[in-house]
Formats: structure tokens, C-alpha cells, sequence
């Protein structure tokens, strides 16, 4: 067992022992590069190249999974390493950690889905794209350096535009990646102009650097800092397709392939959530911001919180008469990366300032996380169904979702519970992580709780567009005939249809784990100011 | 954990257990088979509520009390049982000692006894009655499926312990009754009036979220007795200060209690949400006996009943007014509805009110109690409208009726029965059920007045006393006109007439009820049960805190601290007790003969008096007024439209000048506007389901506008952003 | 020398950066106004290569010897060969010229303007750190230390994203694939 | 007047200017790739200038971060225009023509 352990935190060269500057913390890194370029060598040695290389990469991404699991949680590794360009903490583990179980599942979805109609031979091109994407959305929540921003972004982004258009032959696929690669573009540069401004301005790459010369260091243009967030804002805006850097969003889902949509959907964004979530974090933290001049943290609070509040209320609002259920699921997702968005602007509250909490932030954190494991089951369900309806009635129509109740029960049912998930509602985890949301937004009190409002109307919102597609599974008839799914894909679907009231059953240790890991994040517990009141003290005022 | 939560705990699973079998294998058991499983499974839970009862009532098994040679009292001296669960940690630290937990738990006390008697027994025969009436339904499986899911979510709601358990269920029983008005979905007005509920439903539970929030705030998630420890002084209207030093408003109090209150105010369907509930009718006829009359309208009631300690004057003033307009309102609506379930929603509806009322006037009991006892004959009055409607194959209009009493001889005594019932009917002090519940709200309403006027309020209080007492007559006179329509006089409707006929499977549910709406008011001991509940809550309390008087509070006479130890009581002093019921027996005494008697002189023979009587002018504008339902629907018609056209104005405007720039000039505005104008016309009797449909696409059309599948416009919109953004931002910035 | 004839000479040389920097400047500045202007991809393409070749020039006033190289070999040689060589691939006639819309020009001119003038304004309103190098005293070799010292792990992962980003364009670009297949 | 580093920032917001211009005005896929590279050579001038005038050396050492983030900028911007234009013949080769205003099939 150690041995193995062993032979996975530390790939292929031994005697990395040394956990501080080897280059152990990052073995899932280079499971993934060895994943790579083993699926552009497996072809050679086998006819069915795409099922190799489905395999060779699954088992790059479980050996990645597992020194995740290693790594992350044996002593000193936590740091930065490579003088700063890398870092790993708490909050990168429990990212990388969903990120692998999310491709993975992928994976398996592909297996079940698109592998049927792709052509013998394009698989290693495929899995080379997933997982150098898989890399740099990796790198990019681990990282706190702007080179290092930039280039895992471009890692991120690159691959992405080329699996957006994978399916040579579809048109809708080639005007997918095109617009992506377009937009992307554009948002990419404007970000290097924003980053070469922010290194002219302070003189370094380091975010935590720069954060300590912003409150310490003479004070120098707001004008330009302004210039130069705004530029960092819309580069990692567009990976979380905020409001208005959404456009590309529900083109590229509905063109590409629904495997590619799924990646795309949480993957892309939860690493754009965590990437901000460090560079927000790292700025707040630093402390003396009331010295910097005419700028505070609580006006970029209340843009990255507006901007939340409009994403989540554009993309609920845009769902509604989609009639692409792709399309649809775009939109939610921009809705719900919206949600998180809103969370993300704690952060920047400072300790005890307008707050009951003592750290708002760290709360926040747990907050996101949880959201985020939550909404990874829910969405990998809803495209998963949504690949095998696609695979059986060639249709991504909301129409031909009609009468699936009866068509293929256990398939509808697992919509049903993602998509009641998604709404929020009860018995699922979607529940539980909304509500942990809401929760921590009340609690930070102030302006937070417009955003809750906000949250709330959204809420009712998202319920009419998804219950279209439960009333038309359940409440229409349809004279399509019944079918029996793929097994696999049903095995998938179903997995996430009970994780998700195993989740809500389960809430209670979920919460202590994303607890756990916020606070290992910063380092210490934070205390509620309001403790549970004591039942025997209750006095009234008369 | 005790005996009674034990049992009734599995009274709460065997339904669920019934819905996942069903869910699963119920298409393949078939027509007859999903029926019997089903109802045995509730017919179990039944069971063991009976037999919770019966432990609660007595834990030793001995109904006799030697010592003081006389049946043991009700509910003497019972502890409720509190059983709190630590289910999610919140905020604070894995590393903490003691972390804030979201308690969820289960709490019984007599109310929730009572409660679970009634629902298992009425959802028992419901189900029974539903094998027969289902029995043609290609989707008999499904039904049963949804109803077991439904009751499952009812008696979760009531064992909980915590407001966030109440509030998952209350989601959950709405989710059933979406479901179920909308079982017969090929009818566009069934789906309709599902969504309409939905709708209806979530804006009233957006006001439970803001109470709920606020609670939360304050508390965290505490359970119901510990909630009303510490809040139980809310009725003497002042600022609560909590141990944690941290003061609780009186005027958030009351925003609080209100917020909460909305969330009964959808479910229990009063003014201004009671739209939904008419149209709510649509669903199958069991359905809206056992939902939509007896169980999950009323845990708008329950809900309250929960709540009661922690409302502020304020806020209990507001529950009393919402009370009277609701039933006043729907009572005068229901006397000139043609649809034989349009009258008994309405008739429902004003019941409802009048708890509502009851517990807004401070009356606890009055209003569970008049819960139960409405449950019963509403339960009965609509299983009985069922029989008909089953007979009458599926015609539901009152004018189609008439002399059905010689072919559905059973059907047409019961459904009289709950008549009797529900007018109050009463002699010498003896009557059915409905006279009991409701005489114990008016006195209390009475009481209330005089309260009011010793107190120095305005005389407007004693509305909450006059409304009620005439409201009262026209109860017994729009139910005898039901009655009269349809089994009275001479078939107006030959072919239906003879082809009714009942099923037999029907009728041992119909004659259950009708005995307990004889029976429900004085034998049953529901009230003394209720008061009983009333001591337990209070005592479990006074053990915390010694003054703890959350459920006596009187108002509206001046707060007085109430002494250590007194005998807790739902009302104020006994003497102005004697003077309200003085008073009730004067006004109201004799209202069933009268409403009964101008009843069966008016429509003695179908329309020939009634007809006429209509014809003239103003009598027929009022009817009219009043068939259209006054119009609210069309009312919250045209505010949506109102809001729509705002938007899409805006919305056309940004799409006009802003998007595709000057050039195309406002000739596409004017189009659009004239468009929505004709559709405007079109749809706008429609309903307002299409509002908030339209609402939300004319919402999604304005953000989707720059959406035009063109990349130059994203990157155009994009730039401009930047470019509003940056020289914004840098002008703030260098103007400081 | 005399310290008079060093700061002559400084002068000079000041004068003569001066010159070459308004040389270098204009061409990229003009060529990058040609690059919006011109209505022929062609044309544009040409006009871009002016700017890559002008900014090359601005390195080397700046000292960045190694970097005027790259631009010029990379850039220039290389990036702009291969939009040329889209260009030739993609363009038969008929689509090779689209004329924007009058709105669209007025909305970009005025939005353009409105960023100019608000970077020109923050930017001539900044105080920068003020500690001019002369990188001709450093040999190279620093350079390479940097990059292959501070800089490392980008300097490795952009080859994996080589490599990533040349399996991706290799599959799309190597011809339509037939349906029959 | 001497040539400062104000010089350099102000061409680079020309040319930023000018490629986002030209990313607007472009219908030509590839137009609006070189608006791109425009907008990349401005950010690499500021790093440059920046790493001449303002942070050359700390403690008497020369640091070059500028010039190597400029670097590395050059190459992604090859990388990118590489991956964009595979992008665009896929394109061509699907609605010959590289007109971006014909890709309007997705929308809504």
C-alpha cells in the first residue's frame, strides 16, 4: 500500500522526498502530462485507438485523483513553491480534487454518449485536448502569479476552442469554436494589457506582492489600477462568463457536443470561481486597506456582488424560452456561476466590519466550495440524461423531452431530481448548497442582503424554465416510442441523482469537509459572534 | 425515543414507504392493486396514530383513576416530547467545541396527536373512496403513488420540530399538490390552474422566507418550544432582548410574524393569494377533499397555531384582518358560483378565513378546533360533491342538477348531514360539529369586542365580531342552496338524471364522516385535547421560563404580566368570556334555521324563484360581480400586464436605440407596442398564469437582445462595457 | 573628455533616441491606423507587419536586443506568415472585402475614443517609479538565467501547451473529413 | 524633450486603441485576430517600457520579469493565432466563407 502510495505522489522519478521544493505537491500536474502524452503513443500499439485512449486517460486522471488525495493531505506540501509561481493550499486540493472526479465522469459520459459517433482514430487528439484543458484549469487554481494567471488561462482556453468545435463536420460546431476562440481572444488581451499595467504599477507578478505594495508602497494612480483590475476582471469574467463576457457561453454549449458542454460548464467556470477566489482573497487579506487612497475593497465588492446578482438574473431570465435544452442549461449555468459570484463579494468585507461574522470570508469559502461540489453532480446528471436523450431521439429539443416520464422512467427520474436540484428545492443537495449560501450572505448582514434578495427572486425564476422540462417529461404525452438508455450513462445519472439526496442526508459531514478545508485555507477558526442562545437566560426587555 | 414519537414517527414513514414501491412497481400491480396497498399503508399509519393516541392519552393503559374513583382528565399533566437533532453545522468551526447547528427534530405535543388523527383518518378514507372513483383512470397507479408521497409530506410537516423542517415539507406538500391538481393534465385549464397554484404558492413563500430569515437571524434555527421561550413575550408588543445581548426590535418582531404569517397566507389560500384555490378544484375530486379541503390548506392554520406565542399585537392584528376579509369576501363569492366544487372551494375558503380569524383574535383553540371539525365535513362535503360528479358523469353545474336525492339516496343524507354541519346546526345546546367550533370562535370573537371597547380601541374592532355573525347566515343559506340545487326539486336534466347511480365503495367513507361531523364537536374531545395542548406547551415552557404565557396572552386589552403558576388559559378573564358568548348566542343562535330555511323557501324548487329574483337589475349586476369572482383574477391580470408592458417598453427601447443604434428609427417600438397592445386584448381574460409566463419571456427577450447569434455584437457590447467601464471608472477615480 | 563633451554627447545621443523613437513610433502608429482603416485583408496584413516590425524598432531603443529578435523572427516571420497564410486559404474573391456599417464605425471610433482618452488622461496623471536601467550593461546571458531560473515552470508548461495547442490545430486543420467515412 | 517612459505607455494605448477599433470595424475572422494582436503588442510595449524605466534592477541586480512575460506573451500569441486559425479554415470549410456575420445559426 505505502508502496503504492509511494510509486503515486511520485511519478516516475524517485526520491522527491523532499516536500518542499521537490516537486511532489504537483504530482496530479504531471500524472496529467504523462496522461498526454501516453494517449498520443497508445494509438500505435492498439486498432481501437479511442477506447485506449479513454482508458489511458482515465487512468491518468485516477492516478491524478489519487496523489490529489495523497499529496494534498500529507504534511508540508501546503506553500507556495517555485518561488511563488505555484501554490498549493487547502481550497487548490479540494478543487483539483472535484476537478478530476468531474473529467472523470466525463469520461465515462463520453463513453456512453459521443463515442458513438466519433470517428475511429480522433480520439487521441480529443483526450489530448481534455486533458491539457484538464491541466490548465488545474494550474489555474493554483496559482497566484500573473504570468502564471495568464499562461494557465491561455492552457485553459486554447484546447477548450478546439474541442468546442471537435466535430469537424457540424456547422453549429464551427461556429461555435469560432465565436469562442474569437471572444476568448479578445478577452485574453485586453487582460494582458490590464496585467502589463499592474506589473507597471508595482513593479512585480506576485498578487501578494502587489497586494502588499497597494497598501504600503507610495501611493500611486488610482486611475490606472482601476484600468488594470478591470483588465484582470474580464479575462477571468470570461471563464466564469459573467455578465456581459456570458455571449460566448450559450453558443459554444449549444454547438459543441454535449461531453464538451458538461466539461466546459463546471469545469471552465470553477476554476475561473477559484482563480478569483484566490486573487480576492490574497488582496483582502493584506491588511492597511483603508490606507490605500480613493479606492476600497467594498467598491470592488459591490461590483464583483453586482455583477454576480445581474449573471444569475440574466441567465434566469434567458433560459426561459429556450427551447435547446443545452441551450437551457447554458443559461443555467451562468445563472448559478452568478449565484457564486455573489458569495465571492464577501471576501472582500473586512474582518468584523459591518459583519457578525468574525470572517466572513472564510465562511464565504465554505460556502462556495459546497456549492460547488454540489452543482459538479447536478449539472454532470443533467447533461449526462441529456447526452443519452440526444444519443436516442437525435433531438436536443425540449420537445422531445415529452412523455419521457413514461418513455424511459428511471432516466426521467433522474432529471427530475437534478433539475429540482438545480432549482434548489428540498430533498436535494442544491437545497442545502443554496441555502448554505443564503445563509452565510444573511449572516454577513449590510448590503448582503439585497444580494439574498436577489438570490430569492432568482430562485422563483429558475423554477419556471426548469419545471418546462419536468412538465414536458412528465405532464405531456408524446408518441416517441419507449427506450432503454445505456446502462452506463443511467448508471452515471443515477449516481448523481442519489449523491444528491445523500448530499442533503449527508449535509452535516459535507459541511465539516468544506469547513474543514476553508479553514485549514485561513489558517484559523473563526467564531460566530452570535452564539446559539442559551435557553435558560432568554430574558425580555419590558 | 418515547412511544408516541416512535409511532407516530412509522405513521409518517408508511406512506413514504407505500410512495417508493408505488414509484417503482406501481404500473405493473395494476388497476385495483396500487389502490389497496396504498390505502393500507395509510390505514396502517392510521393505526398507529390511533395507538399513539391512546398512549398519549394514557401512558399507564388505565383509563380509570381509582383514587379519585373518575375518568382520568385528558391530557393531564403530559410533557411534550422534544427531540432535537443536530443535523448541519453552520459558519462556525470544525476546531469549535460547541458549532451552531441546524437543528431539525421531531416535537409532539396533543396538537400534533389530534392533527395526525385527523389527517390519517381523513387521507384513510379518502383513499377508499378514491379506489372507487379512480377506478377508470388509466393513471389509477400514478395517483396513488402521488397521494402516498403527499401524506408522507403532511405528517412531516406536522412531527417536525423545527421551522425548517415545517418549511421543507410545506415545499414538499405543494410540490403533491402541484402534482395532483394537475393529474388530468389534457386539460389546459388542470395544468393551468397547477401552475397557477405554483405561482401563488411561491410568493406567499417568499414571505415565509423573509420571517424565517429574520427568526433565523436572531435564533439560528431553534426548535418550536425553545423558539417560544425565548420570544414567548412577543405579545406584550415590546423589544426582546435575547441572552446574547443582542436586541430584537418589537416593529422586526411584527415584520417577522407577518412574513411568516404569508406563508399560510398561500397555502391556507387567504386574501390577496386566494386565487389559486378555485381554480385549484380542477384536480380529481379526492384530491380536493383531502388536500385542498381537509389537510393541506389547513396547515396554513397550523402553521399559525405554531407560531402563535412569538406574534406581536401587530402582527396578530394583521392575521385577524386578513381572517375577515378572506371570509367575508369568499362567502359572498360562493353564493352565486354554479359549479358544485366552485361553491364548496369558496364555502372552504371562508372557513378558513374564520380560523385565520379565530387565531388572530387570540383564540387558539377555537381555531384548531374549528380545523378539525371542518376537516370532517369538508372532507365529507366534497367526497359527497365526488359521488355526484361520479354519478352525474363528471358534469359539475349546479343547473345541470336537481332531485339526485332519489337516485343517490346516501350520497344526498350525508352531504346533508355536513349541512347541518357546517351552518352550525343546534338544539338546546346540543348540535354537530360545526356549532361547536364556530360558536367557540364567535364567543370568542365577542369576547374580543368587548375586550376592545374596555380597552379604549376604536369601535372598528368589533367588525371582527360583526362580519363573522352575518357571515354566519349567509354560510347556512349558500350551503342550503348547494344542497337544494342539486338533490332537491325536479331533474333539470333528464338524460343525467337517469343515468346517476352511486357506487357502493363510496359509501362507507361518506357514512364514516357523517358520523364524525355529528359527532366531531362534543364526544371526540378535541377541544379538551387542544386545551390540554395549550397546558403542556405552556408548562414545558415555565420550566425555562417562569412567566412564559405565550398562548394566554389576551389582547387587545393592555399587556399585564400574567403570575407565576396561573392556570394558562387561550382567553382573557372568564366574565368577559360569559359576555361574548351571551352575546354570540343572541346574534347567532338561531342563524341555521334562518340561512337553512330562506334556503329551502328560495330554491324549494330549483330556479323558479331564484331565476326571477336574478333577473332584476342591480340583484343581477352584484350576481354577476360576484360570479366573476370580483374580478381579482382579471385584477392581478392586468397589474402583471401593466408590469409587462413596462418592460417590454424598456425593453424595445434598449433593444431601438441602444443595440442596433439610431437607424432603424422607433418604427420597430411603435410595432412591438401595437403588438402587445392587440395581444393585450387577446389574452386578457385569460388568466394570470399567461402574466407571469409572458412576464418572465419578456423579461428573458430584453437580456437575450444583444444575443443575435452575432459575434461582432457580443464583441461590439463588449467593448462598449469596457469602454463605459474604464473611462467611468477612471473619471470617479480622478475627480476624488 | 571634458564633462561638457560628455553631456553633449549625452545630449546626442538623447537627440538621436529622440529621432529614432518618433521614427519607430510613427510607423507602428500610422501602420496600426492602416491596420483599422484598410478595407483589403491583404492590405491589412501588410500594414500589421509595419506595426510588428515598428514595435521591434521600440524594443531595441529599449534595450531589449533579444526581444526586437523575437518579434521580428517569431512575430513577424512567423505568426504573420501564417494569417497570410489564412488569409490564402480562406479568401476567393467575393468575401475577401466587407464594408462595416456606418453606425458601427461611428460606435467604434466613439468608443475607441473614449478609451484613448481615458488611458491618455490616466496615464499622463500617474506617477510611476522612477529607475531607468540600461540593460547594454548586462550581458544576455541574464536573460536566459530568468527564464530558465525565476521563470521555469512557464517556461516548461508552455511546451506542454505547445504541444496541446499543435495536436488541436494539426486535427482541425488537416482537411474535412468525408460524411461517408 | 527626452523620451520618457509616458512615451512608450501612450503609443501602447494607441495601438490598444486601434486594435480594439479594428476588432470592432473587422467582419473578417482574421481581421479581428490581428485587432487581437495589436491589443498584444500594446500590453508587451507597457511591459517593456516598464521593465526599462521603472523596474529594472532591485539591489543593483537587473530583473528582466518585463521582458520575459513579454516573451512568453509572443509566444501564446503564436499559439493562439495557430489554434485561431485552424479554427477559421474549419470554418471556411464548413460555410465558405470567413465572414463572421454568417455565423448566426446559434442565437438567443
Amino acid at each position: 500500500m505505502n508502496l503504492l502510495a509511494a510509486a503515486i505522489d511520485r511519478p516516475f522519478i524517485p526520491g522527491w522526498a523532499d516536500p518542499a521544493n521537490g516537486l511532489r505537491p504537483f504530482a496530479p500536474e504531471l500524472w496529467l502530462i504523462v496522461a498526454i502524452v501516453a494517449v498520443l503513443i497508445v494509438p500505435f500499439f492498439t486498432r481501437r485507438s479511442n477506447l485506449a485512449c479513454a482508458a489511458t486517460a482515465l487512468f491518468g486522471l485516477i492516478a491524478a485523483l489519487l496523489a490529489t488525495m495523497i499529496v494534498g493531505t500529507s504534511d508540508g506540501v501546503v506553500g507556495s513553491h517555485f518561488r511563488g509561481l505555484l501554490v498549493v493550499d487547502p481550497v487548490t486540493v479540494f478543487f483539483k480534487g472535484l476537478l478530476f472526479l468531474f473529467v472523470i465522469g466525463i469520461i465515462l459520459m463520453w463513453l456512453c454518449t459521443t463515442s458513438m459517433s466519433m470517428h475511429e482514430g480522433d480520439g487521441p487528439e480529443f483526450f489530448t485536448l481534455l486533458l491539457g484543458a484538464t491541466l490548465g484549469m488545474s494550474l489555474m487554481a493554483s496559482t497566484s502569479n500573473l504570468l502564471m494567471i495568464f499562461m494557465s488561462v491561455e492552457l485553459a482556453s486554447l484546447p477548450s476552442y478546439v474541442l468546442a468545435g471537435f466535430r469537424k463536420t457540424h456547422r453549429v460546431g464551427a461556429e461555435a469554436s469560432l465565436k469562442y476562440v474569437l471572444f476568448g481572444a479578445v478577452t485574453s488581451s485586453v487582460m494582458v494589457y490590464g496585467l502589463s499595467m499592474l506589473y507597471g504599477l508595482y513593479g512585480t507578478l506576485q498578487v501578494e506582492e502587489l497586494a502588499h505594495q497597494m497598501t504600503t508602497g507610495s501611493a500611486t494612480s488610482v486611475a490606472l489600477l482601476t484600468v488594470a483590475i478591470f483588465g484582470l476582471l474580464i479575462g477571468i469574467g470570461f471563464k466564469i462568463s459573467a455578465v456581459p463576457f456570458h455571449f460566448w457561453c450559450p453558443d459554444v454549449f449549444e454547438g459543441a457536443s454535449i461531453d464538451v458542454s458538461a466539461f466546459l460548464s463546471v469545469a471552465s467556470k470553477g476554476a475561473g470561481l477559484v482563480l478569483l477566489l484566490r486573487i480576492l482573497m490574497t488582496l483582502a487579506s493584506t491588511a492597511h486597506w483603508h490606507n490605500v487612497p480613493g479606492i476600497s475593497l467594498s467598491a470592488v465588492a459591490i461590483v464583483v456582488g453586482v455583477i454576480g446578482s445581474i449573471t444569475c438574473t440574466v441567465g434566469n431570465t434567458a433560459a426561459y424560452v429556450q427551447t435547446n435544452i443545452k441551450r437551457l442549461l447554458a443559461y443555467s449555468s451562468i445563472a448559478h456561476a452568478g449565484y457564486m459570484m455573489c458569495a465571492l463579494s464577501m471576501l472582500l468585507i473586512g474582518k468584523g466590519a459591518e459583519s457578525d461574522l468574525k470572517d466572513p470570508a472564510s465562511v464565504a469559502t465554505q460556502a462556495i466550495l459546497l456549492y460547488l461540489a454540489v452543482y459538479l453532480f447536478m449539472n454532470l446528471g443533467a447533461f449526462t440524461v441529456a447526452g443519452l436523450v440526444y444519443r436516442q431521439t437525435g433531438s436536443e429539443d425540449i420537445r422531445d423531452y415529452r412523455g419521457l416520464g413514461r418513455r424511459s422512467p428511471v432516466l426521467a427520474l433522474c432529471m427530475f431530481c437534478c433539475l429540482v436540484s438545480l432549482i434548489g428545492l428540498p430533498p436535494f443537495a442544491g437545497f442545502v448548497a443554496k441555502l448554505n449560501l443564503m445563509w452565510v450572505l444573511f449572516r454577513s448582514g449590510g448590503w448582503w442582503i439585497a444580494l439574498i434578495v436577489v438570490i430569492g427572486v432568482n430562485t422563483i425564476l429558475s423554477a419556471f424554465y426548469y419545471f418546462r422540462v419536468i412538465r414536458a417529461m412528465y405532464l405531456e404525452n408524446s408518441d416517441a416510442p419507449a427506450f432503454f438508455p445505456n446502462p452506463l450513462g443511467l448508471a452515471i445519472s443515477g449516481a448523481c441523482s442519489v449523491l444528491l439526496v445523500l448530499m442533503l442526508l449527508g449535509w452535516s459531514p459535507l459541511g465539516r469537509m468544506t469547513d474543514y478545508f476553508s479553514h485549514l485555507y485561513f489558517g484559523s477558526a473563526t467564531v460566530l459572534v452570535h452564539e446559539q442562545p442559551d435557553m435558560s437566560s432568554a430574558t425580555a426587555s419590558r | 425515543m418515547p412511544t408516541p414519537a416512535l409511532l407516530l414517527l412509522i405513521a409518517t414513514l408508511l406512506p413514504l414507504a407505500s410512495f417508493t414501491i408505488l414509484l417503482f412497481i406501481g404500473k405493473r400491480m395494476g388497476t385495483p392493486l396500487a389502490g389497496v396497498l396504498a390505502t393500507l399503508a395509510i390505514g396502517g399509519s392510521f393505526v398507529c396514530s390511533m395507538i399513539a393516541l391512546m398512549v398519549w392519552l394514557n401512558p399507564s393503559g388505565q383509563y380509570f383513576d381509582p383514587s379519585r374513583q373518575t375518568m382520568i382528565e385528558w391530557g393531564a399533566n403530559k410533557n411534550p416530547i422534544n427531540l432535537p437533532y443536530q443535523w448541519v453545522p453552520i459558519g462556525p468551526g470544525i476546531q469549535q467545541d460547541h458549532p451552531n447547528f441546524m437543528d431539525v427534530g421531531i416535537y409532539v405535543d396533543s396538537l400534533t396527536i389530534v392533527m395526525f388523527s385527523m389527517i390519517t383518518l381523513v387521507a384513510t378514507l379518502v383513499h377508499i373512496f378514491s379506489i372507487g372513483y379512480m377506478r377508470e383512470d388509466p393513471r389509477f397507479p400514478r395517483f396513488f403513488t402521488y397521494l402516498g408521497l403527499f401524506c408522507f409530506s403532511m405528517l412531516g410537516l406536522v412531527i417536525g420540530g423545527t421551522l425548517l423542517q415545517l418549511f421543507i415539507f410545506w415545499e414538499l406538500v405543494g410540490l403533491c399538490s402541484y402534482l395532483l391538481i394537475g393529474f388530468w393534465y389534457e386539460k389546459k385549464s388542470a395544468s393551468n390552474a397547477a401552475i397557477k397554484a405554483f405561482i401563488t404558492n411561491r410568493v406567499g413563500d417568499f414571505g415565509f422566507l423573509i420571517g424565517f430569515g429574520i427568526l433565523f437571524y436572531h435564533l439560528g434555527n431553534v426548535t418550536l418550544p425553545k423558539m417560544w421561550m425565548l420570544l414567548g413575550d412577543a405579545g406584550f408588543g415590546h423589544d426582546i432582548t435575547l441572552a446574547s445581548g443582542v436586541i430584537f426590535p418589537a416593529g422586526l418582531l411584527t415584520v417577522m410574524g407577518v412574513g411568516l404569517f404569508f406563508g399560510a397566507v398561500g397555502k391556507s389560500a387567504q386574501f390577496p393569494l386566494h386565487v389559486w384555490l378555485p381554480d385549484a378544484m380542477e384536480g380529481p375530486t379526492p384530491v380536493s377533499a383531502l388536500i385542498h379541503a381537509a389537510t393541506m390548506v389547513a396547515a396554513g392554520v397550523y402553521l399559525v397555531g405554531r407560531i402563535f406565542p412569538i406574534l406581536t399585537p401587530g402582527a396578530k392584528l394583521f392575521v385577524a384582518i386578513t381572517g375577515v376579509t378572506t371570509l367575508t369576501m369568499a362567502a359572498l363569492i360562493a353564493l352565486a358560483q354554479t359549479d358544485i366544487k366552485k361553491v364548496l372551494a369558496y364555502s372552504t375558503l371562508s372557513q378558513l378565513g374564520y380560523m385565520i380569524l379565530a387565531m388572530g383574535l387570540g383564540s387558539w383553540i377555537g381555531g384548531l378546533f374549528h380545523l378539525i371539525t371542518h376537516a370532517f365535513f369538508k372532507a365529507l362535503l366534497f367526497l359527497g360533491s365526488g359521488s355526484v360528479i361520479h354519478a352525474a358523469h363528471h358534469e359539475q353545474e349546479l343547473p345541470q342538477y336537481g332531485g339526485l336525492i332519489r337516485k343517490i339516496p346516501v350520497t344526498g343524507i350525508t352531504f346533508g348531514v355536513a349541512v347541518l354541519a357546517i351552518a352550525g346546526f343546534s338544539i338546546a345546546g346540543w348540535g354537530f360539529s360545526g356549532f361547536y367550533s364556530k360558536d367557540m370562535i364567535l364567543a370568542h370573537a365577542g369576547a374580543f369586542g368587548y375586550l376592545a371597547e374596555s380597552s379604549g380601541k376604536s369601535s372598528a374592532y368589533w367588525l371582527f365580531f360583526y362580519l363573522p355573525t352575518i357571515i354566519a347566515y349567509v354560510t347556512a343559506f349558500y350551503m342550503t342552496r348547494c344542497w337544494m340545487l342539486t338533490f332537491a326539486g325536479k331533474p333539470r336534466n333528464q338524460h343525467l338524471y337517469d343515468h346517476a347511480r352511486e357506487a357502493p365503495i363510496m359509501w362507507a367513507p361518506l357514512v364514516a364522516l357523517a358520523v364524525l361531523s355529528v359527532i366531531g364537536g362534543k364526544y371526540l374531545g378535541v377541544s379538551e385535547l387542544l386545551q390540554s395542548g395549550i397546558r403542556e406547551s405552556t408548562q414545558y415552557c415555565r420550566a425555562v421560563v417562569p412567566k412564559f404565557d405565550g398562548f394566554g396572552t389576551a389582547w387587545p386589552a393592555e399587556a399585564t404580566t400574567t403570575t407565576e403558576g396561573a392556570e394558562p388559559t387561550a382567553a382573557a378573564s372568564s366574565d368577559i368570556m360569559e359576555k361574548g358568548h351571551e352575546l354570540m348566542h343572541h346574534c347567532v343562535g338561531w342563524a341555521w334555521l334562518v340561512g337553512i330555511g330562506l334556503g329551502v323557501i328560495i330554491y324549494w324548487n330549483g330556479y323558479s324563484i331564484a331565476g326571477p329574483l336574478t333577473k332584476f337589475p342591480p340583484v343581477n349586476y352584484v350576481r354577476i360581480w360576484l360570479y366573476r369572482r370580483m374580478y381579482f383574477d382579471e385584477l392581478y391580470f392586468s397589474v402583471f400586464v401593466a408590469i409587462v408592458m413596462a418592460l417590454s417598453w424598456l425593453s424595445a427601447t434598449f433593444d431601438k436605440y441602444i443595440i442596433d443604434g439610431i437607424v432603424n428609427g422607433v418604427g420597430g417600438l411603435v410595432k412591438r407596442t401595437a403588438f402587445l397592445a392587440g395581444w393585450n386584448d387577446r389574452y386578457v381574460v385569460d388568466g394570470a398564469v399567461n402574466g407571469v409566463a409572458t412576464l418572465s419571456q419578456e423579461l428573458g427577450a430584453a437580456v437575450r437582445a444583444p444575443q443575435t447569434g452575432r459575434i461582432r455584437m457580443y464583441v461590439t457590447v463588449l467593448m462598449v462595457a469596457i469602454g463605459l467601464g474604464l473611462a467611468g471608472a477612471i473619471i470617479v477615480t480622478l475627480s476624488r | 573628455m571634458t564633462t561638457a563633451n560628455i553631456l553633449a554627447i549625452a545630449d546626442q545621443q538623447q537627440a538621436v533616441a529622440a529621432v529614432l523613437f518618433y521614427i519607430f513610433a510613427g510607423i507602428s502608429a500610422i501602420s496600426a491606423l492602416g491596420v483599422v482603416i484598410s478595407r483589403n485583408i491583404v492590405r491589412t496584413a501588410v500594414f500589421l507587419l509595419f506595426t510588428l516590425v515598428g514595435v521591434a524598432g521600440l524594443y531595441f531603443l529599449l534595450n531589449a536586443e533579444f526581444l526586437a529578435a523575437v518579434q521580428l523572427v517569431v512575430y513577424a516571420g512567423g505568426t504573420l506568415i501564417l494569417i497570410i497564410f489564412g488569409v490564402m486559404l480562406t479568401s476567393k474573391s467575393p468575401f475577401s472585402r466587407f464594408e462595416p456599417k456606418a453606425v458601427e464605425v461611428v460606435i467604434a471610433i466613439s468608443v475607441a475614443s473614449v478609451i484613448f482618452f481615458a488611458l491618455v488622461l490616466a496615464i499622463t496623471r500617474t506617477k510611476f517609479a522612477v529607475n531607468p536601467t540600461d540593460f547594454t550593461a548586462y550581458p544576455i546571458d541574464k536573460l536566459g538565467q530568468t527564464l530558465l531560473g525565476d521563470f521555469l515552470v512557464p517556461f516548461e508548461i508552455v511546451s506542454v501547451l505547445l504541444l496541446v495547442v499543435m495536436i488541436g490545430a494539426a486535427y482541425l486543420a488537416k482537411g474535412r473529413r468525408r460524411e461517408a467515412d | 524633450m527626452e523620451i520618457g517612459l509616458t512615451h512608450f505607455l501612450i503609443l501602447a494605448a494607441f495601438l490598444f486603441v486601434c486594435g480594439i477599433a479594428s476588432i470592432m470595424l473587422k467582419r473578417n475572422a482574421i481581421g479581428i485576430l490581428m485587432g487581437v494582436e495589436l491589443i498584444l503588442n500594446a500590453a508587451n510595449v507597457n511591459l517593456v517600457a516598464f521593465n526599462r524605466f521603472s523596474y529594472g534592477t532591485i539591489n543593483g541586480q537587473p530583473v528582466l520579469a518585463g521582458q520575459v512575460f513579454a516573451i512568453f506573451v509572443i509566444v501564446l500569441a503564436a499559439a493562439e493565432a495557430a489554434v485561431a486559425l485552424a479554427i477559421f479554415l474549419n470554418f471556411y470549410n464548413n460555410f465558405a466563407t470567413i465572414d463572421v456575420e454568417r455565423a448566426q445559426n446559434l442565437k438567443g
